[in-house]
């Protein structure tokens, strides 16, 4: 196991560092004063140091599979021969779920195979710890195949996508200088793919890191990535000004971060996550890592009789058990229950800026400012899904009263989300209003005790929705930079293998399947799980009940508003002639990535939750969340087991597919017919109501059903269906109108407002007090004397008077 | 008579063989002030440029103060009071003077390659320089109330000189008057205050007025007892003196003025420098309250709460005042008072704690870690600031200017300078993994500790905090013009030679970027000096 | 029969306070150095009679006496400081010069 | 009423004055006359408080040095009459203000306090900290003759407080049990103590003496470098 450890950290650090050579190869070779600015050798450069890493991923992956003989896909039914087991598992996946497989996998939890160890020792300062550690287990393998796979897509898309940097002067149509003219600037391809291996270091580091002092500096960096991608066009003021919008709504975010941070640090004296392993000597030093000292080994908590304590685990016996230390022994620890609630409030914060969530959610929208590839890889893929990762990563230290804030906090982001994608019309905000709503997914899969369930979604997520955004980057491409999809319609023709593949990604995040078969997308497996928990946890408290339906419907607007997306562009005719007649299919090293991710996107879940991915990565679901929590015996909320959630399977599943069935239905009868002006449905529901009711002859549709009920008995039921199918519409195209209208003013009226009224304060105040700043040195001397005086008096006022 | 005898014997033997050689830094650089003195009127040292001694002075002085650190670490040389208790020599103020003799290396060396002083000019310049950093030494060192000020006077009188050295400018002058008259009328109050001190414990000695105050305040006496008021008025005029040097709000007014008037060489020698030997004057007159009684830790306590909420309105108004700064030092000028914000919270954390009522082993380890922290700041800082100044002085020297517009897409012209600055900046900013993050974390995590002796520390921790976001601003619009804009045409185009100023740059920048990614060794010094300075051990 | 060192106190806190207005009202630059003066002269004072009436004793008048050598020091360089303002700027009026502020 | 008290209230009178006129006149030339009158009212203060020595320096230095200084200043910037250059009434209230103010913060404080006489702070120090001046202040009863003294204490040889005692005797009992004299009191624990001595040097004023040297050496240059105008190089 050592050795494996050893080879496992030793390749992923080198998939880590070889981008952050890239970047300073790029950086030098850019600042090289005779650099071609034509050349690709960049975009080459960078594209080798990705997919290196992600050839060292995929043997490290293999590394650990043979390491640990693939326990994690064989883990489900032991005790079987492994011929047996193999066959056996086949039919299970055939033949969908079964009893005994349920409690297979209830009651046998995989032990956890954890490699974790220090690379570099940073500082010491007092009791305060930094290092360079890593924490690998089959999470962060897989976020790392995935994470270098989707960033070799999408860097190969980007050589063929930024191909028009490639000039020594570029001209810039969104910028107008002041005698009319357009800006014009040198091309910045290199410095594109620098950032990109920059970012794609950072990412890495984050997936790697062994402590959550070490996961915020990358988070940091990351951070800064995405500023200087979101305003990589800095020219045009929008983008400029949202990268500042990114970079402060994330402070925002990490300020509750830091909190936590200081939390963890004063209570637990350690950053690590895992144990460390120290040779003092000849001794074998082990100190208790933080989940150590919460969990232990059996996942609970260990309170006080009060339970206002929690006491934590750091003595280790010679069994290796960890120990809540005795009473009278000094090195004994404790955390007031409030305070780890507030340490996990306060990384949660974090996340919640990382991963836009509600109500930090109003930055990424305005992040698609950047290049399409960028939106791709870092706000859809990969950086907004580091908040999720993060919370799963640090799911042992979350008590059920910070995951309820967390489902609900999903939950409404997921919410929020999807009814504003609905009124969007611009490509890129579409997508990026859907990313927000999957994020809330996943946060709110997490937060109702689906550890497994969130980073799936996490995982299918970032391929379907990477291939959306390079498809929608391929559109953009071939529209010349024409984003509204007013604009757009009947692009199929024009440019197929986008179109297609764009479905493939569609219907992977509507989660559609064939019922009663297993052949399904990948986003109806991880939704599936997601709605499962959410089910199973409000079946455990009825008074959340909000955290299923809201995902529910939530699934079904998904699905509207993404084939709404797709009829918008690809079908119908061509609203802008003009537009249309220039639009081409984008060359094979755009469509070639579109092509391996639409793959990805439709089949990375194969099995669902007996597929090896969801196995692989529940292989390292903390210890515990298995059996579930009970409410009643500590914590006001209970959480679901294994056992719980298998049980509401098959009814959350066809639920969920059930609404997404109906969202495409409606969003196919809506905008898939070519028929129906969205421009009406947006300027007032009741016209969409008559317009509707007239094309589709809903008149006639009353009168057979009530007229001549019983000419057309066979009819009866699909008109009935239609009938309320269509009440239902109306209702829904109206309540979601003004919900997402309503939304968008929350949005950009309540929350933008206050991020600008800070900005515009802080600076307005700034700008005031420079006032004070006279010149006049006869008042700043006066000053002198007033300060004086005013101290003076202060002190007098509040010292105690004795 | 015979006793007389006996105590004059006594002394010179103090003074020779103990005190002197332990001095030998400071007198070092008398010796070289004097010498440069020399070369003007010896006519057969005429042709020895000025700097060349300068710099040899400094570096000897530094090695030997280095040297002095190592033996002081490695226990062949003991903390001891020198000069009749007048200085003291510990790690603490070893640490210091090396870190000034360190800094006088730099700044020296940055004026050499920006040749602001012209060789006419040279001695007097160097002359001023060196006298300002024996003064700066005095203060790190002070132990007698006579030797801070003292100290304070002779690290601010050559400043004010220094500030108007271009002095056939307008600006330079206004700057230089402003200073003069500011820094004078703050070290007359700073002197009342001082009178009042030595009035009241009968010595002048740091080290005893804890003892002595307990003796005359009375157990459990408020702010109504006159004796208390009288201590604390005069303490807060003792450090109405020590807040002009650190442009503490609301004494920092000069600041903004006399860094844009004055020469980024010398305006960033003031903002390191002055800074430095401010807060370990600070640090010293802070723990002068240590060992009395309860009412008097009290008093200390208070004041302990008077400094966090400076520090945190410092901080507060140093950023939001550099939004709307159009001048690149202006800017600067204002961070610094934003930086001397954040590192007087850790003088603050450090009070709270160490008078705090319920001290314990706990607080002493915080108290450790604020002394740490505020060594580790201003170590970092020295780095960062520097490098700032020497950039804009560099570059000032290409382009004519230090307007921030004017910087746009220097990048593409100097991407080495711009490297350098955008390191500063970032670890300004304390962006992770930059030297000044972890300055940062360090500082705020005493804070945080020290929140749960008071609540007004909460305050302070969250005007930090904030800080941070709003120091973010005004840094990237730096960063923005150099990177981001596009080079106006016509514009002077920038050339500077990549040897010795390219190194230079390197090597003020990348320890920022070091500091914060090795920071191990260093920290263990750090603790070492914070352990000598509170526990003796 | 000796006047109490309250007094002396009272005249160096007028000293004082009557520094620190001057140093607040002169636009003359000459005048704010006066006021400086006075500053001094008060804290000079203070300890003066600190050290006849407290246990301060004879370092008083040692402190006192580096305070006249400092400030005669601090005098010569404000004065050049002052002068060199007036070849700037043609006036010693301290409020025209105003160019550096905000 | 003694001659000595008349002294006092006629110069305190005159102190005080003369600081009001600096404060209050508008015409420089005025002021620097008010200036001499007041520092040398304060001189003839230092007499009487028996700190002849400092009293003397006051003259020859301040009188006698700073103001001819000052004075030159003022004449070499007066170029136009003086009442353009006057400061506006709001300004000159609003400071008098601020001034009434603080001297009430100040002399309130500082004059509530009972500095000599029963139970006052000489008395709580003189017995608290074991200082050896019993009498409290320093000359007391012998009026001047403070030159010796001061050129004594610059060698560490204090006429208040060593010379007046037995010293070998008191200080061997005294120096552990309170160790309050500067060079011994904070003598670092764990660390070595230095050479144990009979008795502890009380503070010398050796290394100020020397260093203000170097500071005034310094000083000058920049002052003569400011003040002198910029030599043209000659090429």
């Amino acid at each position: 196991m050592e050795s494996l450890g050893n080879k496992l950290s030793t390749l992923l650090a080198i998939a880590w560092l070889l981008p952050l050579f890239g970047f300073v190869v790029e950086v030098f070779a850019m600042s090289w004063p005779n650099a071609n600015r034509k050349s690709k050798a960049a975009a080459y450069f960078a594209i080798f140091c990705i997919g290196f890493g992600f050839v060292c991923s995929s043997i490290a992956f293999y590394e650990w599979g043979e390491g640990t003989d693939w326990a994690a896909f064989k883990a489900v039914d032991h005790g079987h021969s492994e011929v047996a087991n193999a066959a056996e598992h086949g039919e299970h996946a055939a033949t969908g779920h079964d009893d005994h497989e349920h409690k297979a996998a209830t009651h046998e939890t995989p032990k956890r195979t954890v490699f974790s160890g220090t690379f570099y020792n940073l500082a010491q300062f007092g009791n305060l710890k930094l290092s360079l550690d890593y924490y690998i287990d089959s999470l962060t393998l897989a976020m790392f195949v995935m994470v270098t796979l989707i960033a070799t897509c999408i860097h190969i898309f980007a050589t063929g996508y930024m191909a028009e940097e490639l000039v020594d002067d570029y001209v810039d149509h969104q910028v107008h200088t002041h005698d009319g003219g357009h800006f014009h600037r040198p091309g910045r391809f290199y410095k594109f793919f620098s950032y990109m291996s920059l970012f794609c270091f950072a990412m890495l580091g984050l997936v790697l890191a062994g402590n959550i002092f070490q996961v915020f500096i990358f988070w940091e960096l990351v951070g800064i990535c995405s500023y200087l991608l979101i305003g990589f066009y800095v020219e045009r003021h929008s983008a400029s000004t949202a990268a500042n919008k990114a970079f402060i709504v994330n402070r925002v975010g990490d300020f509750g971060f830091i909190i936590g941070l200081m939390i963890l640090w004063t209570s637990f004296g350690t950053f690590s996550f895992d144990d460390q392993h120290e040779v003092d000597g000849n001794v074998n030093k082990v100190t208790a890592g933080l989940f150590t000292m919460v969990r232990g080994h059996d996942g609970h908590l260990d309170r006080s009789s009060d339970g206002q304590t929690v006491l934590l685990k750091n003595e280790q016996d010679v069994n290796g058990e960890w120990h809540v230390r005795k009473e009278s022994d000094p090195g004994r620890k404790t955390i007031t229950y409030t305070l780890l609630i507030v340490a996990g409030l306060g990384v949660f914060g974090g996340c919640v800026g990382k991963s836009a969530q509600f109500p930090l959610q109003t930055w990424l929208p305005d992040a698609m400012e950047g290049p399409t590839p960028v939106s791709a890889l870092v706000h859809s893929a990969t950086m907004v899904a580091a908040g999720v990762y993060l919370a799963g990563r640090f799911y042992p230290m979350f008590v059920p009263e910070v995951l309820l804030t967390i489902a609900y906090v999903g939950c409404i982001t997921a919410f929020v989300g999807a009814t504003i994608a609905i009124v969007a019309t611009d490509i890129k905000k579409v997508l990026a209003y859907s990313t927000i709503s999957q994020l809330g997914y996943m946060m709110l899969g997490l937060g109702v005790g689906g550890w497994g369930a969130g980073l799936f979604h996490l995982v299918t997520h970032a391929c379907f929705k990477s291939l959306m955004f390079l498809c929608s980057g391929s559109v953009i491409a071939g529209c010349h930079h024409e984003q509204e999809m007013t604009k757009m319609g009947g692009l199929l023709r024009k440019m197929p293998i986008t179109a297609l593949t764009m479905l493939v990604g569609v219907m992977a995040i509507a989660g559609l399947a064939i019922p009663g078969t297993s052949i399904a997308f990948s986003g109806y497996h991880s939704k599936d799980a997601i709605l499962a928990t959410a089910l199973a946890y409000t079946k455990l408290n009825p008074i959340h009940f909000l955290l299923f339906l809201v995902p529910l419907l939530t699934a079904g607007i998904t699905s509207f508003y993404m084939f709404r997306l797709w009829f918008y562009t690809f079908l119908g005719k061509p609203r802008d002639q003009h537009l249309h007649e220039h639009v081409h299919e984008s060359p094979w090293e755009m469509t070639g990535p579109l092509l391996l991710l639409a793959v990805l996107a439709a089949g990375c879940a194969i099995g669902g939750e007996d597929g090896k991915l969801f196995k692989m990565l529940t292989f390292s679901e903390p210890v515990g969340v298995g059996q579930g929590v009970d409410g009643a015996a500590a914590h006001t909320v209970s959480l679901p087991g294994h056992a719980a959630i298998h049980a509401s399977h098959s009814t959350a599943g066809s639920a969920a597919l059930l609404a997404a069935f109906i969202g495409m239905s409606i969003s196919y009868l809506v905008y898939g017919k070519g028929v129906i002006n969205p421009a009406d449905i947006k300027r007032q529901a009741a016209s969409v109501h008559a317009f509707l009711a007239n094309k589709w002859g809903f008149d006639d549709l009353y009168d057979v059903m009530f007229v001549k009920p019983a000419h057309v008995v066979a009819k009866f039921a699909a008109a009935i269906d239609k009938f309320v199918f269509d009440e239902i519409l109306h209702t829904f195209v109206r309540m979601g109108i003004a919900v997402s209208k309503w939304d968008r003013k929350f949005d950009e009226g309540v929350i933008d407002g206050i991020v600008n009224l800070m900005g515009n304060s802080t600076y307005s105040l700034g700008i005031s007090l420079r006032n004070v700043q006279t010149g006049k040195i006869r008042q700043y001397v006066t000053f002198i004397a007033v300060s004086v005086v005013t101290l003076f008096v202060l002190l007098f006022a509040l010292y105690p008077k004795g | 008579m015979n006793e007389i005898g006996l105590l004059v014997q006594r002394l010179l033997d103090e003074t020779t063989k103990t005190s002197v050689g332990l001095f030998v830094p400071e007198l070092v650089l008398s010796g070289t002030i004097v010498a440069m003195l020399l070369c003007r009127i010896l006519p057969l040292l005429w042709r020895v440029p000025a700097q060349w001694i300068a710099l040899l002075g400094a570096f000897t002085a530094f090695a030997w103060t280095l040297c002095q650190f190592d033996q002081l670490v490695g226990g062949t040389l003991h903390a001891t009071p020198i000069f009749t208790g007048l200085l003291m020599f510990d790690q603490f103020a070893t640490f210091f003077r090396m870190f000034l003799c360190l800094f006088l290396i730099l700044t020296i060396t940055l004026t050499v390659l920006s040749g602001i002083p012209d060789r006419e000019d040279a001695p007097d310049f160097y002359t001023l320089l060196l006298g300002a950093t024996l003064g700066m030494m005095i203060m790190a060192s002070a132990n007698h109330l006579l030797m801070v000020f003292l100290g304070v006077e002779m690290a601010s009188v050559p400043s004010y000189a220094m500030v108007g050295f271009l002095k056939g400018r307008k600006k330079s002058s206004e700057a230089a008057l402003k200073y003069v008259v500011y820094g004078a009328g703050a070290a007359g109050v700073m002197l009342y205050g001082i009178s009042l001190l030595a009035g009241l414990t009968g010595t002048g000695s740091l080290p005893e007025i804890g003892h002595r105050l307990s003796l005359i305040v009375s157990q459990g006496a408020g702010i109504s007892d006159p004796i208390v008021r009288t201590i604390v008025l005069a303490s807060l005029m003792v450090l109405v003196g020590l807040a002009f040097k650190l442009s503490v709000f609301p004494f920092h007014f000069w600041c903004p003025d006399v860094f844009e008037g004055a020469a980024a060489e010398v305006a960033g020698f003031l903002s390191v420098a002055s800074k430095a030997g401010a807060f370990a004057l600070l640090v010293r007159f802070g723990l002068a309250f240590s060992g009395g009684s309860a009412a008097v830790s009290e008093i200390a306590f208070a004041l302990g709460i008077g400094i966090g909420v400076l520090a945190a309105a410092t901080a507060t108004f140093g950023n939001l005042s550099a939004y709307g700064q159009t001048n690149i030092k202006r800017m600067l000028a204002y961070s610094t008072i934003a930086h001397a914000g954040y590192m007087l919270m850790a003088v603050s954390a450090l009070m709270v704690m160490k008078f705090s009522k319920h001290g314990g082993a706990e607080s002493t380890a915080v108290t450790l870690s604020c002394i740490e922290g505020l060594i580790y700041y201003l170590f970092v800082y020295l780095f960062m600031n520097l490098g700032a100044f020497a950039i804009v002085a560099l570059v000032r020297n290409q382009i004519f200017s230090e307007e921030i517009e004017d910087y746009n897409g220097l990048a593409t012209q100097c991407p080495l300078l711009c490297f350098g600055m955008a390191l500063c900046i970032f670890s300004l900013i304390g962006l992770p993994p930059m030297g000044g993050f972890f300055a940062k974390l360090v500082i705020f995590a005493s804070v945080f500790k020290a929140t749960s002796v008071h609540w007004a520390m909460w305050f302070v921790l969250g005007a930090g905090a904030i800080n941070t976001v709003f120091g973010l601003f005004y840094y990237i619009r730096i960063l923005k013009a150099m990177y981001l804009k596009p080079r106006p045409d016509g514009a002077r185009k920038v050339s500077y030679d990549l040897m010795p100023v390219g190194l230079f740059v390197l090597m003020i920048c990348l320890p920022t970027l070091g500091l914060g990614v090795l920071p191990a060794r260093f920290a263990e010094t750090f603790n070492n000096v914070a352990s000598v300075l509170l526990t003796g051990r | 029969m000796q006047p109490t060192p309250d007094k002396f106190l009272f005249i160096s806190a007028v000293l004082f306070v009557c520094g620190v207005v001057c140093m607040t009202t002169k636009r003359n630059g000459i005048g704010i150095l006066m006021g400086v003066e006075l500053v001094l002269n008060a804290a000079n004072l203070n300890f003066i009679t600190f050290s006849r009436f407290t246990p301060l004793g004879l370092d008083g008048q040692v402190f006192s006496l580096f305070v006249i050598v400092l400030a005669a020091a601090e005098a010569a360089v404000a004065l050049a400081i002052a002068l060199n303002f007036y070849n700037n700027h043609l006036t010693i009026d301290v409020d025209r010069g105003d160019e550096l502020h905000g | 009423m003694t001659a000595e008290i008349i002294l006092f209230w006629l110069f305190a009178f005159l102190t005080c004055a003369g600081a009001i006129m600096v404060a209050a006149s508008q015409n420089v030339v005025r002021m620097a006359f008010s200036l001499v009158l007041t520092l040398g009212s304060t001189a003839v203060l230092f007499l009487l408080l028996g700190a002849d020595f400092v009293g003397a320096t006051q003259l020859l230095v301040y009188v006698g040095g700073t103001l001819v200084l000052l004075v030159f200043g003022v004449m070499l910037t007066a170029t136009g009459p003086f009442t353009r250059i006057k400061s506006s009434p709001a300004d000159a209230i609003l400071s008098g203000l601020i001034g009434v103010v603080f001297l009430f913060i100040v002399a309130s404080t500082v004059t509530a306090v009972n500095w000599d006489g029963e139970n006052g702070i000489d008395q709580k120090i003189a017995m608290g900290a074991h200082a050896k001046a019993v009498e409290g202040g320093f000359n007391p009863t012998q009026q001047g003759n403070t030159t010796r003294p001061l050129g004594l204490s610059f060698l560490s040889l204090r006429a208040d407080r060593d010379l007046k005692l037995d010293l070998p005797k008191e200080s061997s009992a005294e120096t552990n049990t309170a160790p309050v004299v500067p060079g011994v009191s904070v003598v670092m624990p764990g660390v070595m103590p230095p050479p144990k001595s009979p008795v502890p040097l009380s503070t010398g004023y050796l290394l100020p003496f020397e260093i203000v040297s170097v500071h005034l050496l310094v000083v000058l240059v920049g002052a003569a470098y400011l003040a002198r105008t910029k030599r043209r190089a000659t090429t």
